[in-house]
């Protein structure tokens, strides 16, 4: 089960952790969060409607192929947002840990270097876009070769408040 | 063609989207940008380094070498900085 | 902060998430459950009372050090248990997403040999001791030389439903 | 000397501890499970398999030739497999 996620409402880790336990063994989940401790006071998350949706289910699709998940789930906010509070949520569930745990961090990995989305930090009055970093790129190159998404797993998902449920 | 800016791009050329009618020389993304430089200020300044550009070709991604022979809607916007 | 729980009470994962935020950037969590789909109908768990909470104090606070964590967490249940629920949740969170992700693997990864907990599978009629996996050691071993335990980090945990909560 | 036994060997014991009196030839833990194997049938069965079983002595785990000498609190038990 694929689940994507773009929306400007708070995530919520109770209803995600429930919706990907399933049957399943293992769950890996991996939370960022707005740094309550480098003096931001606003984090703004912009995003490519339509395209953003679109890399999130590939990239589900993609980590559930690899490591036969049970589910995959991808919830990012965008938006404005305050320090403590969650940007990005991710999860994988799996028959046993080493699959769920993997397919966790590829997710984050590979999300931070190929889904549309661009943070500006607001420190007392200035704002700023944020630099990529480096060890991005390098956390999501180690993962390559990846296999490629299967004919007709890509689809485009709304851009709305909703999500993209999709069984498989 | 319907061009798309995100972020800085977006605030340095001063709009999220424009519909243009590049000139037939406009084969690749980057020629396309060349073009666009020229049409003001604010898009000379958004497209200053390139080395700082990522584009997107009907919500792929790919590089400036990239053909936008036939393209619907091309993206254009800094490396992504999501997660 | 270091939290360890060994409890028949049911984890409650919301909770836990919570806790483990605080100021942190990033947060990665691992939850074992009873297979719903391999036709065990209860799953009971024996542990070293002590030994058991000590065990874990002392990964926690290993976990911590080596890796800077903001905050680690292990709960573990005991007792009987049905399909579906969760056995344990560890958790780790951190600045940054690579020390997190690793930790949590670490806290999993090392529980599984260095804690006594025994595990008792009912399927029908008939009850079994479950055998140790080998994947378990090589798991465990990928992660020596580990750093020793710093000289008074090993606090003797209670083996009630509450928990142990030191702060650091 | 307080002996703890878990899971399998406890059923094979029938006793989940018992408090005993070591001769002084059981200097290490593989000594002492010797000598507890002659005191009944239920213990002989337990400790029929030597790689089937682990120790702690006063809570710290320990191989089968880790001395007993001073211990309190000995358990005797089958590998772990908690998580």
């Amino acid at each position: 089960m694929i689940r994507v996620i773009v929306s400007e409402v708070q995530i919520d880790v109770a209803t995600e952790m429930a919706m990907i336990e399933g049957s399943a063994g293992a769950v890996a989940t991996f939370t960022g969060l707005v740094r309550a401790d480098d003096g931001v006071s606003v984090l703004d998350l912009e995003h490519y409607p339509g395209a953003t949706e679109a890399a999130l289910v590939r990239l589900a699709n993609v980590a559930t192929s690899r490591w036969s998940l049970c589910a995959a789930t991808i919830v990012h906010r965008v938006g404005p947002m305050a320090p403590g509070e969650r940007i990005v949520f991710v999860g994988a569930s799996a028959a046993h840990r080493g699959a769920a745990l993997e397919a966790c961090t590829y997710l984050i990995d590979r999300l931070k270097t190929d889904a549309p989305f661009w943070k500006r930090e607001t420190r007392g009055m200035a704002s700023n876009w944020v630099e990529p970093r480096d060890s991005d790129d390098a956390a999501a190159a180690r993962w390559t070769p990846i296999n490629p998404p299967l004919e007709g797993e890509v689809a485009v998902a709304s851009a709305t408040d909703g999500g993209v449920s999709r069984s498989r | 063609m319907r061009i798309l800016y995100f972020a800085w791009v977006r605030e340095a050329v001063g709009m999220p989207e424009e519909i243009i009618d590049p000139p037939p020389e406009a084969v690749t993304v980057g020629a396309l940008i060349d073009w666009l430089a020229t049409t003001s200020e604010g898009h000379a300044r958004a497209f200053a380094d390139r080395d700082r550009l990522r584009a997107a070709v009907d919500q792929a991604f790919v590089g400036l070498d990239a053909s936008v022979r036939g393209a619907r809607e091309i993206a254009i916007f800094p490396p992504v900085t999501g997660g």
